[in-house]
């Protein structure tokens, strides 16, 4: 008699046309030229970062300002399995997650101990020894870095049919191969995230964020859960800087574990599109791009009215501008809200 | 002897960190507020002081007397207008507004003053030393830990022997209680602001004053400044400033094992403390 | 006896909250605790329910000794509770809250726990509110969750703190009616109340605490003649 | 002196309050009592501005005061002993009684020498922390804390909460010296005997609303039973 759904209209438009969305993004490097690919690799990866950011602080309530870590321990990882055990670059991106899942176990430990915003400056240490460290690594050039061996880029899996499909010289048809990569893991990544919230673990974690010793008493393991999402977290963002570096193809310590770069630019697009929802990144992502662009010319300035803009929109919109147009018309592009269906049952949401 | 020597740089190193870190401990032991902007003020102050120096021809002393109003005004202005709006439950709020504060801050004097490395000039002092016989020490150092001492012991005066100080402990361990004893916790947040920026201000011009700067080591004085106050253990100064000394000694180590390994001795000395003494080495009784 | 409380004592400090408290609570019963604000109720709750650890002593719960089993564990061994400040997950929706309460109070799928939720809703009169979000509810609809969230871990032992408290009689009145039936259905109840006619209404046995104190424990008519219950409760010197 | 007219609280999204309406005259001494979770408190915290109302709902020397924070509240001279005493950790015995004076400093019977002379083991405290002290010394902090101020009202919010009887007399007996001194009282209590004993009107709370309003010598136990519990006895 009683039915529970997660169904809106919404919902049901999101679900026919991110197919299509998905479909025509993979279709797009046949028509668009280079820069339009490195861009929307650009976008992608940010999108990916801030996704992930989203759930680490939006969902799970830890503000981490050290997420360029685990950015800079995959990309590193990503570079010693090409250069060191001579692997293909594009099998060499696992190493990347599965490094920075690693090295987020004793992050945590080390993390977990601050309480609240301290937790926020544990993770940057973490971060900046991590950094250190590696800049040690001479294997991978020290402190100013290496890049990847011109016979590992040349033999990238999968450029050389790019480019007998596309009719590419061959760094163009690294970059499709790249942006591929990179739509692949943003729609793994929003998806895992919208299906986490879906399943038992998205209501644990509301509930956790709502109240934490209520959750507790309703069962809710609440320490495990932080471990899991942190841990999650920390694996997708290694394979996201493994990428990007594969890209890049040249690597640094300072490149590679730029707080600006993989932290700021993210929590800024997060704040601004709309923290705790999967919309808001999406939204913010588009936002950073254009003012990106826009001011581009004006060097430092740009970065200095971004971060003013984070200051304002958390000052006077804390829920960003995802969160004025999901006030203003209740509308939800990715519904997680169960909703109990059946006889005496009145309106609510 | 040369272990001496390296053992006495890094203790008087660790003054200087106790500078950076004074004001942020001031700041989050009355409102639980950790302002991410710490190090970028720091580095503001000290251009402030340098810009004292180099366009009204002032002393370094003489421009960082008139810094301290100009800072303390902006530091209060800070809380009253932007921070005290989003102190709350919620510690994500006043993170992220710090956090942009800070980029904003950082790209600002950027923009401003360049990338350039620049140096408070401070003429005779700046390299002499006084030789103690076992060591020889730097008067520069040796003024910058006998300030933080001579902070310490000031704060600490204010905090104890104040009704200033009274309304400030009495608001951080209360807020709502302090406001029936006629107290507006918000106007005591501003001030305790203010005065943090004063210190930071101190700790400016010994930054100025020893070493090169550009605007884009603000955050790296936080992270020291942060270490210390959780070494220390949250709400001592004295702790605090034993912290700076065990990151000042660490990386003086470091630093003469390898170059390349100063900073990461402090850090590694820190994860270290965190490991054996998780709430610091001087807690507070009550939290 | 499905709980048992041997010496069980805690301290803040020099303030003892709980002071030996032995108690035996047998399958099926209802126990009132009564007492005066800051007698150690609450604490005592805290305690069975693992959201505070005993400094010494036994409890016993199921015949398992559970005296340092976390909050989460006694929880699924069947220990449901309800604030005395209503605590729901505000940013959910009332079937939500139950849902989360369903899946993770007893680690089951949440599809299987819909009908067990709908029911419980429906025997709390808040199923026609199942879909609105429990940050929008009214005192006596936040009561309501309370106990329909505890309801949907599925105790074998409900506790229940000042539920009654703050509701106009007629809500009152309603919400002794579902806690009877509760306990009908032979659900172990323990309630902190203040309101006393509604405690009186559906308890077998009422407990006193003073001082984290068991000063006295019996039948309700009993209790409530008792002079020295009626000094220290109410303070009036008959 | 105090009025309050249908001043309504709430907590988020629920009433505690249902427009209570009660008033004190200069010097009077009044007692509020009610089972927990009557709205005592809260009607309390709502006249010290702790929780914000509507400004025309409480009215101080027939001035509107509801929008005015706790501390320009307090300057006007309504000092407040809080419920659980919430004297401040950090601070000593004497600290603690300085920062009750410290932001109101009118001329009056009430300094540390005599607050001292009103509870004489304070003075023996005075360099302890507030909170290395037994629950009635607290108490005695907390009540002389407010007193520093010279307030023309004092409200005191369970101040025999968790004390054992032999304490509470002592406490209660410093009472009328505080009336003496001039100040107005609002007792809020649980303890229905004592509150009656000192007060010159009572009022009765039960959920959030006023049931009882009495001259406290005229008040008959039936009386307070049903308005207490809502049941005759």
């Amino acid at each position: 008699m009683y039915r529970m759904t997660t169904h809106t209209r919404a919902g049901a438009v999101t679900a026919i046309s991110a197919p299509i969305f998905i479909v025509a993004a993979l279709a797009l490097p046949a028509v668009a030229s280079r820069g339009v690919v490195q861009d929307l690799f650009f976008i992608l990866t940010m999108l990916t970062l801030a996704q992930i950011w989203n759930l680490l602080a939006g969902y799970g309530g830890l503000v981490s300002v050290g997420q360029q870590a685990f950015v800079g321990i995959g990309a590193y990882a990503m570079f010693a399995g090409v250069i060191l055990l001579g692997w293909n670059p594009v099998l060499a991106i696992p190493l990347g997650g599965l490094a920075a899942l690693v090295l987020a176990v004793p992050t945590a430990f080390f993390a977990f101990r601050l309480q609240g915003a301290y937790f926020a400056i544990g993770t940057w240490v973490i971060a900046e020894v991590t950094r250190l460290l590696v800049a040690q690594w001479k294997a991978l050039g020290g402190g100013t870095g290496t890049s990847l061996p011109r016979e590992a880029t040349s033999s990238i899996l999968g450029t050389d049919a790019i480019r007998t499909l596309f009719g590419l010289r061959e760094a163009a048809a690294r970059d499709v191969l790249a942006y591929w990569l990179a739509l692949a893991l943003v729609v793994a990544v929003t998806g895992g995230i919208y299906w986490l919230l879906r399943s038992r673990l998205g209501l644990a974690l509301a509930a956790v964020r709502d109240n934490v010793d209520a959750a507790q008493s309703v069962g809710v393991d609440t320490g495990r859960l932080r471990w899991a999402v942190f841990l999650i977290a920390a694996a997708a963002t290694g394979l996201t800087g493994a990428l990007v570096f594969l890209q890049t193809a040249r690597i640094s310590p300072g490149a590679a574990f730029a707080v600006t770069d993989w932290t700021a630019n993210v929590i800024f697009i997060v704040v601004i599109g709309g923290i705790g929802t999967i919309e808001g990144p999406i939204l913010g992502v588009l936002v950073f791009f254009a003012l990106r662009s826009a001011l581009a010319d004006y060097g430092s300035w740009y970065l200095m009215t971004l971060g003013l803009i984070a200051v304002v929109v958390m000052l006077f919109a804390p829920k960003g501008l995802w969160g004025l147009i999901a006030s203003r018309n209740g509308l939800h592009l990715f519904p997680a809200r169960r909703r109990l269906t059946g006889p005496k049952i009145e309106g609510g949401i | 002897m040369i272990w001496l020597d390296i053992l006495v740089q890094g203790i008087l190193l660790g003054g200087l960190y106790a500078l950076f870190a004074a004001g942020l401990s001031l700041v989050f032991g009355i409102m639980r507020l950790v302002n991410l902007a710490h190090g970028d003020l720091i580095i503001l102050a000290a251009y402030l002081v340098l810009m004292g120096v180099t366009l009204l021809g002032l002393s370094p002393w003489i421009a960082a007397l008139v810094a301290v109003p100009v800072m303390f005004a902006l530091g209060w202005l800070l809380q009253a207008a932007v921070l005290n709006r989003v102190l709350g439950k919620d510690i994500l709020p006043p993170l992220l507004v710090t956090f942009g504060l800070s980029v904003a801050l950082q790209n600002g004097l950027l923009e401003v003053f360049s990338a350039d490395s620049r140096r408070i000039p401070v003429g005779a002092l700046e390299g002499a030393s006084l030789d103690l016989g076992l060591v020889t020490v730097g008067i520069m150092p040796l003024m910058t830990f006998a300030s933080a001492i001579v902070m310490i012991i000031g704060l600490n005066g204010l905090f104890y022997h104040t009704a200033l100080g009274r309304a400030f402990r009495a608001t951080s361990d209360d807020a709502v209680t302090a406001g029936l004893m006629g107290i507006e916790p918000k106007r005591i947040f501003a001030i305790a602001t203010g005065i943090a920026m004063v210190v930071v201000t101190l700790a400016a011009l010994y930054l100025g004053m020893r070493a090169n700067f550009d605007p884009s080591i603000g955050p790296a004085r936080l992270i020291y400044a942060f270490e210390a106050v959780i070494i220390g253990g949250l709400g001592s100064l004295w702790g605090t400033l034993a912290g700076g000394i065990i990151i000042g000694v660490a990386q003086t180590f470091g630093a003469a094992l390898n170059p390349e390994w100063q900073i990461l001795a402090g850090h590694i000395a820190f994860l270290a403390v965190m490991l054996l003494k998780p709430r610091g080495l001087f807690p507070r009784a009550v939290d | 006896m499905i709980l048992r409380l041997e010496n069980v004592s805690k301290s803040f400090g020099a303030l003892k909250v709980a002071d030996s408290v032995t108690v035996s609570v047998p399958r099926g019963e209802a126990l009132g605790i009564i007492g005066p604000n800051g007698a150690g109720k609450s604490t005592l709750f805290n305690l069975i329910t693992g959201n505070l650890f005993a400094n010494e002593g036994r409890i016993e719960f199921l015949g398992r000794d559970v005296t340092r089993a976390p909050a989460m564990e006694r929880v699924r061994m069947g220990v449901g509770r309800s604030f005395q400040i209503p605590q729901p997950f505000e940013g959910l929706t009332v079937f939500e809250n139950l849902l989360t309460a369903a899946a993770f109070g007893r680690g089951g799928r949440e599809a299987e726990m819909v009908d067990d939720c709908a029911r419980i809703l429906e025997e709390t009169e808040l199923l026609r509110k199942a879909n609105f979000v429990a940050g929008s509810l009214s005192l006596l609809d936040r009561k309501r969750l309370e106990l329909a969230r505890a309801l949907a871990t599925g105790p074998e032992l409900l506790l229940l703190d000042e539920i009654a408290g703050g509701l106009t009689e007629g809500e009152c009145k309603a919400l002794v009616a579902t806690i009877r039936a509760i306990h009908a259905r032979g659900t172990t109840i323990i309630w902190i109340e203040h309101v006393l006619h509604a405690l009186t209404s559906v308890v077998e046995r009422l407990l006193v605490l003073d001082f984290g104190r068991v000063i006295g424990i019996g039948a309700p008519d009993e209790i409530m003649a008792s002079k020295a219950v009626r000094e220290i409760y109410l303070g009036l010197e008959v | 002196m105090l009025e309050t007219h249908g001043l309504t609280a709430n907590y988020g999204q629920f009433r505690a309050l249902f427009g209570v309406d009660i008033t004190v005259a200069a010097g009077e001494c009044v007692a509020i009592i009610g089972a927990n979770g009557a709205g005592k408190s809260t009607l309390m915290r709502s006249i010290t501005g702790v929780l914000g109302n509507e400004p025309g709902m409480v009215l101080h020397r027939g001035e509107p005061i509801g929008a005015l924070s706790s501390a320009e509240i307090m300057k006007r001279g309504i000092a407040m002993v809080p419920e659980g005493r919430r004297l401040f950790p950090s601070l000593t015995v004497e600290e603690n009684l300085l920062v009750g004076g410290q932001a109101r400093k009118v001329p009056g019977p009430w300094s540390l020498d005599t607050v001292y002379d009103l509870f004489p083991i304070l003075r023996e405290r005075r360099k302890s922390p507030g909170t290395a002290l037994s629950g009635g010394q607290q108490q005695m902090v907390a009540i002389g804390r407010a007193l520093m101020s010279n307030p023309e009202l004092l409200l005191c919010d369970e101040i025999s909460l968790g004390l054992a009887p032999v304490i509470i007399r002592d406490i209660y007996a410093a009472l009328p010296r505080i009336r003496e001194g001039g100040a107005a009282i609002v007792l809020v209590e649980q303890d229905i005997g004592k509150a009656l004993a000192v007060a010159d009107r009572v009022y009765c709370m039960m959920e959030g609303r006023v049931t009882l309003v009495a001259k406290a010598a005229e008040v008959a136990r039936e009386q307070i039973h049903s308005a207490y519990f809502g049941v005759a006895a």
